[in-house]
């Protein structure tokens, strides 16, 4: 009952979507998709995914796009081109994804092929073998270790990349400059300065939690790198780019995302060279299943640091491109007065 | 059976509307937000196939017995990664583009590379 | 050590790529990136030799078992595979110095580095893997930073190729997704050959049919099959000269080799040619893709633009080879498949010496470059004479055999229009001809190009042709793959 | 003792419904964007309180009541100073309370002007 | 109870929703956003309730956080040149084209 109403609340949104001009408004109904679907995996019961979407969906992609809207433009142009051709292209696909559901077993009947064949496993065996309660987080972290480091690199290329494409190298002086005109809107935001500094360190804390709690509950290491990552964010937001760059600078935050995927790395070799096979963590220990224990703390160690390294650098790169803009925007008006 | 697979099909109108989004929509930033809807509709498909009516969430407890299934959601977890960084790319190519074209519309970058395209071919033809 | 070969041949170069970030100075960072790529070409040689003396070698991540855990297959058809691309990821690299200080500005070799091995490490890590969702992982490994490699190129159009390239890129990818969302959905499991022992008793469903149609459709948007192409020429013209040259060589090849794996692999012969009409279908596209594609071509003035729609012609011969679905037909295709990676990157590199000297690849600044440049221009010629078909060239080799499987099968049709298709190659390589030998040059004399390109380029240019002319190694290795995938799956 | 709890609990969550839905009622009906605010503000802070703590009666477990009071404390925390920096950056921006719509027309068009 | 409760809270949702659509300016749809977050966490941690295990409060403290790092976000970047002294509904002035 609660998915078909979490389901319609998210086919209005979209549907809104499609209509509204304005691009702040669709990114705003944008966050509310990404809470919406969050709800909708709680409600399947996917609390980790929820977890995941909550920080990543509603929180950083929201953000990036709000700042890539300051920097483009705000309204979208009316002209819209080959309605007709997206819609019969549409239509064709759902109409095959609807003629492929006709055939699928019933939604949460429990006897469907995924629930016999690979998974029974996970759930029967894994505290035997891994000894945790989070199925998920073994699942992730062990049987399926390669995947995890699969996305550990993808974020990580996301993050090169960004810098690849955004990344500007400036000299001191012109950074103070830049720095100088950094809008000061929050200068006389008392109050939210100081209920970020008071909520900083907690957020900090609970990455740490989330950081560490990944093998009780809902959560892990990448969960933890955003949530750390968003605690920078929101200091960057208040207190300026350059403040933020004082305490963490380019150089030292790419040695840790790079820092990090070799340390996921260096568990598989570790294990390579106790004899086992790349991940295997049984080797690491005497005993199997502190072994595992073992394997799963660093990978989540690996993959928390590569993550908030890579969400800072993409952040920062945003913010930074953004300042350069209105640097020279400056610039231009002074020169035109 | 129409309850059974009625979600499936809300979630395929959610696809479908990511995907019309992307192609109908000339604003970059728009095909984006259509992206993302796409993709995250997708994942919505697999957390739903992983459900188990009367099942819990799969953390092991003494007093509970069945379990969803874990598999889509480790599988959505890289998923949802993997979504992020397409939009954080995305996002960086959208701000070079506007930068360099000064605008984010599809029509008008295309516009403005014919232009570029037949001042080049006139140059080769004198 | 020796066992764990297959993992190695992936993670080296994975891991290789943070290792390049803290290096930071391109100079490092590309002998460092260069040595990687050779070892990954060493490995992928001792693992070539071990499956062909010993059959298949499977490699469990984790020591999970496998529909588990993850696991590394290496059969004869990835093999293959992983070879084209690591050879090919080498012998490119050593021209990346020069070329790149021509086209991307300094402070950003080091990430171009970094993004050059993590694309190595994605096309590796997706023929290696044996698990259907490990591809998707390493799929967007490999596009991402093709996004950005892309990107990366001096001109704005860059930028928005890679844009359009991002947003077909990742539908094709969530497609796969969604396809492989299906198959789980079904069969309850992501290997692959635990997929292909489970699909048969589900091929009938409609959910299975739909499985297959959206990886089909998924994996032909990151091939530039036929209709789906448009996203290609832009994206090969104006990306740096080096990603060019690695791209057209591996990156449509490893999406051919997923369609080569989903379809017989995984959902089987009887089920991809006789439950889908896809051998019409695809003998179709295939053939127009070889006309448009080549006619389209002729009409270019990007010499770039020009052979990147001459490499969708090729894909074009590859898929025809494809639907032929006999042992011979897809020998064909997977020759094509090392052929073609073999002279188009040796055209692309011999273009990134062009644009290294004169600035641009405009076919009116190759005016009288055939007296300037010879042995650049040489280059091309050869790699062109190859694209047509010529004896003594690897482009002989395999168009002769694709027509020998399509007489096979008593398709005379189809092998006059494909001889009638390379009769449009002969048109536009004589444009590139016509002008680089014919035509006075007109602005500045130039020099030949550096020997860091020569030596490169000449490697790819004596393997064409010495490829064409001994044909033992790649026919065995072809037909043997072609042959293990006929007989029973993975 | 349980009934008594079980009672207490759902009178509570009775009132931060009610609350809940009065604030939305209160967002879709009033005139203009400040009282909006009023309404979304005071009812989201007092009636996610009031849900929380018929939760906290429920709760049995220690460690799910004392997340609870954390979850109650960031709302408590959060969702004023939220309301009062956007109340403040709708003003500083020009936004002006409907009865004074008809001074900010003019305010606005010299702005405008002097900016472009 | 709970299930009135998190039918009250959908209700609530739904009407922030309209809101957010509706706009007119930049404010209310912010506002609209922030009501939506208090209420997912609302509704987060009473399907903890619902479906028996509570113990997932975690997600709704990072609902909470995320809500409020996304509203100062929010706040943070509507602050530029382009957006001030101007309702959302306005036709865009020369400068953003």
């Amino acid at each position: 009952m609660i998915n078909i109403v979490l389901l319609s609340l998210l086919v209005v949104i979209a549907i809104a979507i499609i209509r509204m001009k304005d691009l702040f408004a669709v990114v705003m109904l944008t966050g509310i998709y990404g809470l919406l679907s969050a709800s909708f995996f709680v409600a399947m019961d996917a609390v980790d995914v929820a977890f995941t979407e909550a920080a990543v969906g509603a929180g950083i992609s929201t953000l990036l796009m709000l700042v890539a809207i300051t920097m483009t433009g705000r309204k979208e142009k009316v002209t819209r081109h080959k309605p007709f051709a997206a819609l019969f292209i549409v239509l064709i696909t759902g109409g095959l994804l609807i003629y492929g559901t006709l055939d699928m077993p019933l939604f949460g009947s429990a006897d469907a092929p995924i629930h016999s064949h690979v998974a029974p496993r996970y759930l029967n065996d894994s505290m035997q073998e891994i000894g945790i309660p989070n199925v998920v987080t073994s699942v992730l972290a062990s049987y399926r270790a390669f995947d995890t480091f699969g996305e550990v690199v993808v974020i990580f290329t996301a993050g090169i990349g960004v810098l690849a494409l955004l990344f500007v190298p400036r000299r001191k002086e012109e950074d103070e400059k830049i720095a100088s005109i950094n809008d000061s809107m929050h200068e006389h935001h008392l109050v939210i300065r100081i209920i970020t500094k008071m909520l900083i360190p907690f957020i900090l804390l609970f990455a740490l939690y989330v950081q560490f709690h990944g093998d009780y509950g809902p959560g892990g290491g990448f969960q933890a790198g955003v949530i750390f990552s968003s605690a920078i964010v929101l200091y960057t937001m208040l207190f300026g780019l350059s403040t933020a760059r004082k305490v963490i600078n380019q150089g030292f935050i790419q040695l840790m995302a790079a820092f990090g995927v070799l340390f996921y790395g260096c568990v598989g070799i570790a294990s390579l060279m106790n004899g086992g096979n790349f991940f295997d963590y049984n080797v690491l220990s005497d005993d199997p299943v502190a072994g595992q224990h073992l394997g799963i703390l660093l990978i989540e160690w690996g993959v928390g640091v590569t993550v908030a390294a890579i969400m800072i650098i993409i952040f920062f790169s945003f913010a930074g491109r953004r300042e350069l803009q209105q640097h020279s925007e400056n610039n231009k008006n002074r020169e035109s007065l | 059976m129409l309850m059974g697979l009625f979600n499936n099909w809300v979630v395929i109108v959610l696809m479908m509307s990511g995907l019309y989004i992307v192609i109908a929509h000339g604003n970059l930033i728009k095909k984006l937000v259509g992206l993302t809807i796409f993709q995250t509709s997708v994942f919505i498909f697999y957390i739903s196939m992983a459900k188990v009516n009367g099942g819990s969430a799969p953390i092991l407890s003494e007093n509970i017995s069945l379990y969803s299934n874990p598999l889509p959601h480790v599988l959505i977890l890289t998923a949802i990664v993997v979504g992020i960084a397409t939009t954080a790319l995305g996002l960086s190519l959208v701000v070079r583009l506007k930068e360099s074209y000064g605008t984010i519309e599809e029509e008008e970058i295309q516009r403005q590379d014919n232009q570029q395209n037949q001042a080049l071919n006139k140059e080769r033809d004198k | 050590m020796i066992t764990h070969l297959p993992i190695l041949q992936v993670v080296i170069p994975l891991m290789a790529a943070p290792i390049c970030l803290i290096l930071k100075r391109p100079q490092l960072a590309w002998i460092f990136a260069l040595a990687v790529s050779g070892l990954a070409f060493a490995i992928s040689l001792v693992l070539l030799q071990q499956v062909m003396v010993s059959g298949v070698i499977s490699y469990e991540l984790g020591g999970w078992q496998a529909p588990w855990g993850i696991e590394y297959r290496i059969d004869q058809l990835n093999a293959l595979m992983l070879l084209i691309i690591s050879t090919i990821s080498t012998i490119v690299l050593f021209a990346a110095p020069e070329s790149l200080d021509k086209e991307i500005s300094k402070d950003k070799h080091t990430y171009f580095y970094v993004l050059y091995l993590l694309s190595l490490t994605g096309m590796l890590g997706i023929v290696a893997t044996g698990d259907a969702f490990n591809v998707f992982v390493f799929l967007e490994i490999t596009s991402l930073s093709a996004y950005a490699l892309i990107a990366m190129g001096k001109k704005k159009q860059a930028v928005w190729a890679s844009f359009q390239y991002l947003v077909m890129g990742t539908i094709g990818a969530t497609f796969i997704l969604i396809g492989i969302g299906l198959m789980y959905q079904m069969t309850g499991t992501l290997n692959m050959q635990d997929l292909a022992q489970r699909l048969p008793e589900v091929s009938q469903t409609r959910t299975v049919f739909t499985a297959f149609a959206f990886v089909i459709v998924g994996v032909c948007l990151k091939l530039a099959m036929f209709p789906l192409h448009l996203w290609l020429p832009n994206a090969y013209a104006y990306a740096p000269s080096i990603v060019t040259a690695f791209f057209s060589a591996t990156s449509t090849k490893v999406a051919i080799y997923l369609l080569i794996r989903f379809t017989f692999s995984v959902f089987g012969l009887s089920f991809s040619f006789t439950t889908v009409p896809l051998q019409t279908l695809f003998m179709t596209l295939g053939v127009l893709g070889i006309f448009v594609a080549s006619i389209s071509a002729i009409y270019q003035h990007n010499i770039k633009h020009l052979f990147a729609y001459s490499s969708i012609a090729q894909i074009g011969y590859m898929i025809v080879g494809f639907s032929i679905s006999s042992v011979s037909g897809l020998t064909a295709t997977l020759l094509h498949l090392f052929n073609h990676a073999l002279m188009k990157s040796a055209i692309f590199l011999a273009l990134a010496a062009v644009a290294y000297r004169v600035g641009n690849v405009q076919l009116d600044n190759l005016k009288g470059l055939g007296r300037e440049m010879p042995w650049t221009m040489a280059a091309i010629v050869i790699g062109g004479l190859s694209l047509i078909g010529v004896p003594l060239t690897v482009g002989f080799v395999s168009k002769w055999y694709l027509l020998t499987a399509l007489i096979e099968q008593g398709w005379w049709p189809i092998a006059v229009l494909i001889l009638l298709g390379s009769m449009l190659a002969v048109i536009y390589v004589w444009k590139v001809v016509e002008i680089a030998y014919f035509k006075e040059s007109s602005g500045a004399p130039v020099k030949e190009a550096p020997l860091s390109f020569l030596i490169p380029i000449w490697t790819l240019v004596i393997a064409n042709v010495y490829f064409g002319i001994d044909t033992r190694f790649s026919v065995e290795i072809a037909q043997a793959a072609a042959q293990s995938l006929f007989g029973g799956g993975l | 003792m349980e009934i008594l709890l079980s009672i207490t609990s759902g009178l509570f969550l009775f009132i931060g419904s009610f609350l809940c839905i009065s604030g939305g009622v209160g967002i879709i009906r009033f005139p203009d964007f400040y009282t909006r605010m009023h309404a979304a503000g005071v009812t989201d802070t007092l009636g996610s309180a009031m849900i929380l703590t018929g939760l906290m009666f429920q709760s049995g477990d220690l460690l799910v009541f004392a997340k609870l009071v954390m979850v109650l404390l960031l709302i408590l925390l959060v969702g004023p100073t939220t309301s009062h920096v956007l109340a403040k950056a709708a003003f500083h921006n020009g936004l002006l309370p409907q009865g004074l719509n008809t001074l900010s027309k003019s305010d606005d068009k010299e702005d405008t002007s002097s900016n472009t | 109870m709970l299930i009135a409760a998190t039918l009250a809270i959908f209700v609530a949702m739904l009407l922030a929703i309209f809101r957010g659509i509706a706009g007119p300016t930049l404010y209310d749809r912010i506002l609209a956003v922030n009501m939506f977050g208090t209420k997912t966490v609302l509704l987060i941690s009473l399907l903890g309730f619902v479906m028996g295990r509570p113990e997932f409060l975690d997600i709704a403290i990072v609902y909470a956080l995320i809500n409020f790092i996304s509203v100062i976000g929010v706040l943070r970047y509507s602050d530029t040149d382009q957006f001030k002294h101007r309702q959302s509904n306005d036709k865009p002035t020369e400068k953003e084209l």
